[in-house]
């Protein structure tokens, strides 16, 4: 089992959620999250002009089985993406154990 | 009473209580341009002030205000005043008073301090403000002498606080992370809905505080004050609109803030001379001071690197002062544009000079006496933390 | 002026001041109703669309509206009102107009440019309102003519309002996201408690609005008055008892946003006829009105598929149309069941069409060339970003 | 009318109004001290409340308060009032009655079943606020004629919500995880700010609430209403310093909702003796209550353990009563300290228990059977995910 | 050490938490998710009835030394448990290092 | 790569963004929650005195590549410590892989 982290622009998220569920990767959680990194977004707050890499991001955590990564992969890459900076990144770890709480189910089964 | 009489203290009662809801609108621009951290010290503060300032200047600061003139300069003090045939004219001066001192609470947000700020708050209600309030209102002070017009108090309420402002945001210093390596930084506010719903109660309780100021409206006084109710509105509208194109000029985009803090400004500006001008003046000087409050906050801000998160500077000091002048010249009855010469704008300048320096100067011996002995300023932990978790050990947003 | 004229600019003076309010009220209906990110650009609307109506109403739309006649359909414009004995009701006007341009905004909110809203607004009250406003309450229109009663304009500003926000919704197309498959999504308030807040400051202001509309207080008209407050009341309470009813047996919950609704659908529709019906009358207008604003707004969404996130269409236009109907219904005075016949229904049928149409066409020629000169809608980058920080490089809340 | 009486009824529609937005403010105080997943439960019942009580109260309540009375204990009820001379009364009474009920829905917070509130609202409003308040305002109810002097109801309005709060509190039981193991656990309101905007939102309307009670403003009543304003704005702002303090004291920090509290158990307590007492009485009588509330708040949770989420007991309940009775100690006509005797202490306290023991019975019926009919509470579940999701199917707060 | 990552029920927490104290697992930290699953939850809105399965969730990131792990799961399964669809997921992974800021303990100490 | 998950007080950030600027950490994503702990916070609300370990805190998530690591970890072990009990942890685990979803770019490349 792996965890996806995908931090990716808010604006991008309902598509990447429709994408993700016609591949049927129907379980996951997300959060807003402040990005820091190469994209910069102008502001002005009473007179004072600035540029800040401070931007909101959404965060999803998707845990799934091995067969489910590379679709989830390809479908983050294709759909979280505009080719402008500040599409944000994917990071894959490892997964140890996985319990479904109501079921007791554990491993791959937990997942589905 | 007669219904004259009636008629006129109702109108009084009705724009006090205009005007006291105008504490709850300085709350809400105070809490929604700061942090979320200290929006409880703000609450806490903002309502301290008036009920220190209800209580002060019935028990000493509305005789010190309108009492019998001592030498054209302070009224004969009498304490806890009970004229029961005054008792409209007690309520709505209290809340003109309750006024100026909370306008510096904004400018000294975030980092003030609450005992030293309850201090300070109760001797400007009944000490700083009914002083000069007396030269100009009591009938008999001496600039009332010299023919200086400010009609609802854009320097007697305004730029007193405003000055007073200045001096404390100095001496209490900026926030930490206002400036860094000589760089003004942005700190935002919280919440500038609850900051423009606070300005739409400021609009809705200043047709009181302008309006009320005829202190009457029997008899002619009915049309003078609806003229003032015009100009005021006039000018708040031309402010806003004007302070929103400077903004949308100088940083590309029509500003959210400068455009709340422009109604304000001319709100301000028009307070002098509501009575004085014609709703084409007042348009006019809502125009100016519109323009004007957007430099200013940057100039205090940028220049002075005086620390000021909600522009009280700017709106009550600088606007207060400058609408006192433009009375001077668009008076229609002695303005320099109506033919009138520099007499009248000479006699603005005075007295905006004198209040102003009053103010400053009082302000700055009081602080700095408090400094020395209380201090002003909490800790830099508490600063960092929130006042909220240390002054009051408690968080106003929960879940 | 003499008493009895006191009396009644007094009323009309705070009545307006109170109609002022309501734009506070709109506000946070409109912020409440809609997404956090484009917070400030609907604050930013509503406030200019004051301003701009302010400037615009006294430079020449109230003279348009109540100059001289020219063959009852418009009045003789004037440049910058200055009749100093006018000046109460000038206000009083002025913030009935900057109301009807108010609705629009939420109709079109999240997604509509800034500029072409500022230009909008400010023909509708230069010359969409003051024209159909004429025909009514100049006293010499032809509407007046025909004795269409209309006391406090639930067509004359509400409905005006609404269909003009029909045309913009329409000609605006919905957001992205609304509408998918045909299917018409939920897109949520962010902050329903301030649409609540939102809620009680209109219902108070409205007060103000109905009562107002009187224009005098004096000898008989302060009973008069009385009922009309009364009638606007219940009419409320009414209709928001009613909507979350049907709400409830709709949706097997009472709702909250429909119950919000349905309190401003009873008080828009009461407006027409709150001076010409009994208590009883108003109670039933209400019961009415607060169903019908559930279907219609049921139906501009999901058959009209028209997005309106706040239910300006069905709350202003519709219900303001059917309030003004019901007038020839249940006026005591001429009313179909009050054995009136039905003569003035066909009235007032006659002037809601006549309004209405007037309404829409000019609406729609307005916006149709605004959207071919400089476009009606922000790009859907900026329209998934939220207008806030790409029309005002800010956000509203932060921490 | 002649102009007195227009004078007078201006001023009962004005205070009406007033007092109306009060209904704004207490659903704000509300929802600010309570979670955030019940705010939309909370509004539904605020507006109900006053939507049920402006329907029941003109269909009966109205007259079985102020019609000819039935032996001093009830008035002869007649349906659908529609005297057209006193519509100025029924809105005016029609608030008041609105505010007692009210009241209720603060202190069942987040735990009560929607369907039992609003049987219960309405049974305050046409049923036990009107009786009880016959006994006092009618002009020949019984205690009327004992010499009762409770001037704009700290017991007829305050008390009866705050002791039927009382006993539905303790009959509907603490919220889960109120109390664990004998302890009382803080559950932290969840926008402290929202409350604030509700307590100056209260303290604008209160000016309408005690000021209008005097039905008249004209001739003499002129400075009596005042009068009223002073003593009224004294009480509040003496209460809030002195609960802060208290609450300092006793946790070491100025305690924001505390001194919130403090603030409207002062206006509490000086509503019964609003016009009896000198501004120096009102002052001491804010002092005493804003002291009381906080003892008030830490019995009725600590050892009463009864779960009253925003202190309506104790601020209306118990400074409605400890108001009630301390006129018969500061009326400066006929108080203790001014030389009267125990007489008029003895009546009010005779008043204070009657009415008190008349609320908590008829509370305690009404509440008890429909705990047996319907049940008062929402199921655990319900209860921990919150009220919103659950009766309304709705989130008040999203993106 | 492993961290555990659970995703529960707003409704459980505090029952959770108190069932973590008793056996002493006083360190962690939550913040709030949407959860994306099985559960629906019926939603009415100006007319449009809809169900979402995006719920508000809890999410709890505890990180333990290897011999708490059992009875840190054992807690949660059961204590989150309502036996109705959407109770949760638990996920464990691996730690590699971890640091007391405080007084640079690192490993198991800065877990004690 | 390693994923280091900082758990700080809210009022180091701004001293900890400013020095990972300084060794070019220009990369990371943020967000509040609450931790539970040592630290013990005193709170009133309406007379009920009551010390609570639930405080604010804010969770810093930084995947860094290999020769990163030890320098970021230097950095925030100074910067954000104070020396008072809640100065927070840092936790270090292992990413399998990591995605630019702009430039499709892997692992370490993603990370530049
Ligand atoms: N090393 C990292 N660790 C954690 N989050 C990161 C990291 N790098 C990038 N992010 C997240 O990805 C977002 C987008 O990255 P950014 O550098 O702005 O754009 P791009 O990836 O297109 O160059 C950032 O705002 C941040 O939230
Ligand atoms: N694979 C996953 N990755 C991340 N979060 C998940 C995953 N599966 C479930 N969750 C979280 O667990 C919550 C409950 O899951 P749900 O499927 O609704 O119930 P159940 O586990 O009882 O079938 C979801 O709302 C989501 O927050
Ligand atoms: N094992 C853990 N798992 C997750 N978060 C933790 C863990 N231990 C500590 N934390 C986080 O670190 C914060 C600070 O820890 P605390 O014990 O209060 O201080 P210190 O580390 O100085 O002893 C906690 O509030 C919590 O957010």
């Amino acid at each position: 089992m792996k965890k996806i982290e995908a931090i990716i622009r808010k604006s991008k998220f309902d598509e990447v959620k429709e994408a993700l569920h016609l591949i049927e990767v129907n379980f996951f959680s997300y959060w807003d999250v402040t990005g820091v990194g190469n994209e910069k977004q102008g502001h002005v707050y009473r007179g004072v002009s600035y540029s800040t890499s401070d931007i909101q991001r959404r965060f999803l955590s998707i845990v799934v089985s091995d067969p489910f990564l590379d679709r989830t992969m390809d479908v983050l890459l294709k759909t979280a993406y505009t080719g402008v900076v500040g599409d944000g990144k994917i990071f894959v770890s490892d997964i140890e154990e996985t319990y479904r709480i109501r079921t007791k189910e554990k491993g791959s089964d937990a997942l589905k | 009473m007669d219904t004259n009489g009636v008629l006129d203290l109702l109108w009084i009662l009705i724009a006090g209580i205009l005007v006291f809801f105008m504490q709850a609108g300085f709350t809400l621009v105070e809490t929604g341009f700061t942090r979320g951290k200290n929006a409880g010290n703000i609450i806490m503060k903002n309502i301290m002030d008036f009920c220190i300032g209800s209580l002060g200047f019935w028990a000493i600061g509305y005789t010190i205000m309108y009492g019998d003139t001592i030498g054209s300069f302070v009224g004969s003090p009498s304490l806890f005043f009970s004229d029961s045939e005054n008792m409209h004219n007690l309520f709505f001066q209290t809340v003109f008073a309750a006024t100026a001192a909370t306008i510096v609470s904004g400018a000294i947000a975030e980092r003030t301090k609450f005992t030293t700020y309850l201090i300070f708050s109760m001797i400007m209600t009944v000490f700083i403000y009914p002083i000069s309030g007396h030269w100009v209102w009591q009938g008999e002070g001496w600039l009332t002498n010299l023919g200086f017009i400010d009609f609802a108090g854009s320097t007697v309420v305004h730029s007193v606080g405003g000055w007073a402002s200045l001096v404390a945001a100095y001496l209490v210093g900026p926030r930490i992370g206002k400036y860094t390596n000589g760089k003004s930084n942005a700190i935002q506010g919280h919440n500038l809905l609850i900051g423009a719903l606070g300005v739409f109660i400021l609009w809705f309780g200043w047709f009181g505080f302008n309006g009320g100021s005829q202190l009457a409206i029997s008899g002619d006084n009915a049309n003078a004050v609806a003229g003032i109710i015009i100009t005021t509105n006039l000018a708040a509208a031309a402010a806003a609109i004007s302070a929103m194109f400077v903004s949308w000029g100088l940083y590309k985009k029509p500003d959210i803030s400068m455009t709340l803090n422009g109604a304000l400004a001319g709100l301000v500006a028009i307070t002098a001379g509501c009575a004085a001008v014609s709703p084409m003046g007042a348009a006019i000087i809502g125009v100016l001071a519109g323009a004007l409050v957007v430099f200013s906050i940057e100039f205090i801000d940028k220049k002075l690197k005086v620390d000021d998160p909600v522009g009280a500077v700017s709106v009550h000091g600088v606007c207060g002062a400058f609408g006192t002048l433009l009375v001077g010249v668009f008076a229609v009855d002695g303005g320099l544009f109506y033919g009138g010469g520099f007499h009248l704008l000479g006699v603005q300048a005075t007295g905006v000079i004198a209040i102003g320096t009053w103010a400053m100067t009082t302000a700055f011996v009081v602080l700095f006496t408090l400094k020395k002995v209380i201090g002003l300023r909490v800790s830099k932990e508490e600063e960092i933390d929130g006042l909220d978790i240390h002054e009051h050990k408690a968080n106003v947003y929960n879940d």
